[in-house]
């Protein structure tokens, strides 16, 4: 069996037809369909060979149930003959469909042999012609179900869908069993902790700034810069760079701000600073 | 008097479900509000306890008949629809939807109406084979959806309708699909030997699983 | 006056203006099917010419009134919409039990063991920073309440357990959590419990330290 969208892109030897369209898919065959000469030119249009059997059957206006295989058969060879002769390459299963139908005509028009194997070619012939009736069947269906009132084509579902909100309560578990797990898993792992490196003490420039304004504030006299340093930031020698450091860093900061004023009397001297002169102190 | 109506009144509230005109507005406001049909389950889940929606769902379909928008069953759920007399009006409101293949179209027909179906099963009847696209479209289209696996050699997959399909088409049941008893009467339904065309008739083993299941649907 | 304005109903009427039981049909299906609240401007666009959907809209409104659902005035438009008294059934409460996680495991049973302990004291033990999230959980189902803040630089919170969570866990007091040392002797713990989470062994002298973080807590 071939796909069938593989069948669809098969643009065989196609005559200026209409294709069929959900329209007039289920309604009566027109006129061209039935009329074999026109199949010859509108082999694209077929959805493979059953397709194609079912259209010959209704050219043969009787029930399905009671449609000539036999006829239906030459048909159908007389149909893949012509294609052929108008060199129109047929799709496979076109050809495996005439290879069975030509063997099917044989075994109908033989007399039966006296042992027969597996199905008569009467029960092969009903079996077709059943398959033929049951696809039409379904063809039927489909357009019905098709012609039906659909929801957002004909019926309408309410518009504005309100919310339904599901408010939920989260109840959380935990057994004790639970607990004394964890914290054996706890206990187990102090053994493999990860190495923690030991923070430098380290004077932060923000505490600084903080300080030295502060105390900046109400001194009027020139004072030392390393005199603001708290005295246990002087303890190791560590802690007292790291302290003279963010103050050096926070006078300046103060100086740049206007908020105090610095002088140093001699390279590598002693840095004094004071609280800027304002207006009204000058 | 009053006094003794007032307490029999304050028990009934404590310890009896709402009256019965009274779950029927609930009944609609909870239609009204959901766009997906409802089951009387779900109704019952969010209504008081003791309320009785299937009862309470016969008053209100009543009271339906003839309006605008009407109680429609949809499988298991109910749902307010308009009425299809009323399709002119909504013209606008249409939703675009890609025309369905030739494919598609029948595809679905044979999966609604012989359901559950595998691929191979679709393929026969058809005479061509199903591609992909066509399934996946069905599939996206939420009108389809996968049922139980086949229990014969193989274990296919086989392919059912949704409640989405029953709304889409305005179906109680897959029961009643257009024609679907004339055509198990007339034996279209039934699963029948084969004939594979490359000259050998395949008898089918699957024939049992298949009725199976349609058994349980249509019967 | 009158007799003119009979006239110009007549003429009206030939351009089929519907009955208003039917005008209100349409108007109560297009209310139903409209996305957004519809104006009578709109409704009048969409309804048979002659129509009159601002007096089917006072029919339709009479009719939903007490009603589950009603026709509401949203803006410059008109919508169903579900009555304020049921309100409730569209809102479902629902309980969903969930384990704790692993986090919150952890961090309460350290708080549990080392009560009174600092956050920061929980993260040294957990060797992990222990979210917000976590500690706030665990408050907020009260199993674990803030405690004194410690007597140290910086002054942090403590958190100790409360009574619920000995409700919760089955103690009497947190002196009843049993040891490493007896949690193994009762085969309630095994070394697997290690081994599953560490991919590591386990060692058995760890109960020391255990025993020491306990004293410093419950004595």
């Amino acid at each position: 069996m071939r796909d069938d969208k593989a069948l669809e892109g098969a643009k065989i030897g196609r005559l200026s037809e209409t294709p069929p369209t959900q329209d007039n898919l289920f309604t009566a065959p027109n006129a061209d369909r039935t009329n074999p000469e026109a199949l010859l030119i509108d082999v694209d249009g077929f959805e493979g060979p059953l397709d194609v059997l079912l259209t010959l059957a209704r050219g043969q206006k009787v029930d399905l149930r009671r449609i000539s295989i036999l006829q239906l058969a030459e048909q159908y060879l007389a149909f893949v003959s012509a294609a052929r002769k108008l060199r129109i390459e047929l799709a496979a299963d076109y050809l495996v469909m005439a290879a069975w139908l030509a063997y099917l005509k044989s075994r109908l028009l033989l007399p039966p042999p006296d042992t027969e194997d597996g199905p008569s070619a009467e029960e092969l012939a009903t079996n077709l012609a059943f398959q033929l009736e049951r696809l039409e069947a379904m063809r039927t269906a489909a357009a019905q179900l098709m012609a039906r009132d659909q929801l957002g084509r004909e019926i309408f579902a309410r518009g504005q869908e309100e919310t339904m909100t599901v408010k939920t309560d989260i109840e959380w578990t935990a057994s004790l069993s639970d607990l004394l797990n964890a914290y054996s898993r706890i206990k187990t792992r102090d053994y493999y902790q990860p190495l923690h490196m030991k923070r430098v003490p380290v004077y932060s420039l923000e505490d600084a700034v903080k300080r030295l304004r502060e105390m900046v504030g109400v001194s009027v006299n020139w004072q030392v810069l390393a005199s603001y340093i708290p005295s246990e930031w002087l303890s190791t020698p560590t802690k007292r760079k790291s302290a003279l450091a963010s103050h050096f860093s926070a006078m300046l900061e103060l100086v740049k701000q206007g908020d105090a004023e610095i002088r140093q009397d001699d390279t590598f001297g002693p840095i004094e600073l004071r609280a800027a002169r304002t207006e009204a102190h000058a | 008097m009053p006094e003794e109506k007032d307490d029999s009144t304050v028990e009934e509230t404590l310890f009896d479900a709402p009256p019965i005109a009274e779950q029927e507005r609930m009944v609609e406001a909870l239609l009204f509000a959901s766009t997906e049909p409802m089951t009387v389950k779900e109704m019952s889940d969010r209504m008081p306890h003791g309320a009785d929606p299937a009862e309470a769902l016969v008053h209100l379909r009543k009271r339906y008949e003839g309006r605008g928008v009407n109680v429609r069953k949809i499988g298991q759920g109910w749902a307010f629809r308009t009425a299809a007399d009323l399709a002119f009006l909504m013209r606008r409101d249409q939703v675009e939807r890609r025309k369905l293949s030739r494919a598609a179209i029948e595809t679905l027909a044979i999966i609604a109406y012989h359901q559950p179906v595998s691929r191979a099963e679709i393929e026969e009847i058809r005479g061509v084979s199903v591609s992909k696209g066509t399934v996946d479209l069905l599939l996206e289209l939420d009108w389809v959806k996968l049922g139980r696996r086949r229990m014969t050699p193989g274990r296919p997959i086989t392919f059912v309708t949704t409640v989405a399909f029953l709304d889409q088409f305005g179906l109680d049941s897959p029961r009643d699909l257009p024609g679907v008893k004339e055509l198990r009467a007339a034996g279209l339904l039934d699963n029948r030997t084969a004939i594979d065309f490359d000259g050998k008739e395949t008898f089918d083993d699957e024939d049992d699983g298949f009725a199976e299941g349609q058994d349980e649907l249509f019967e």
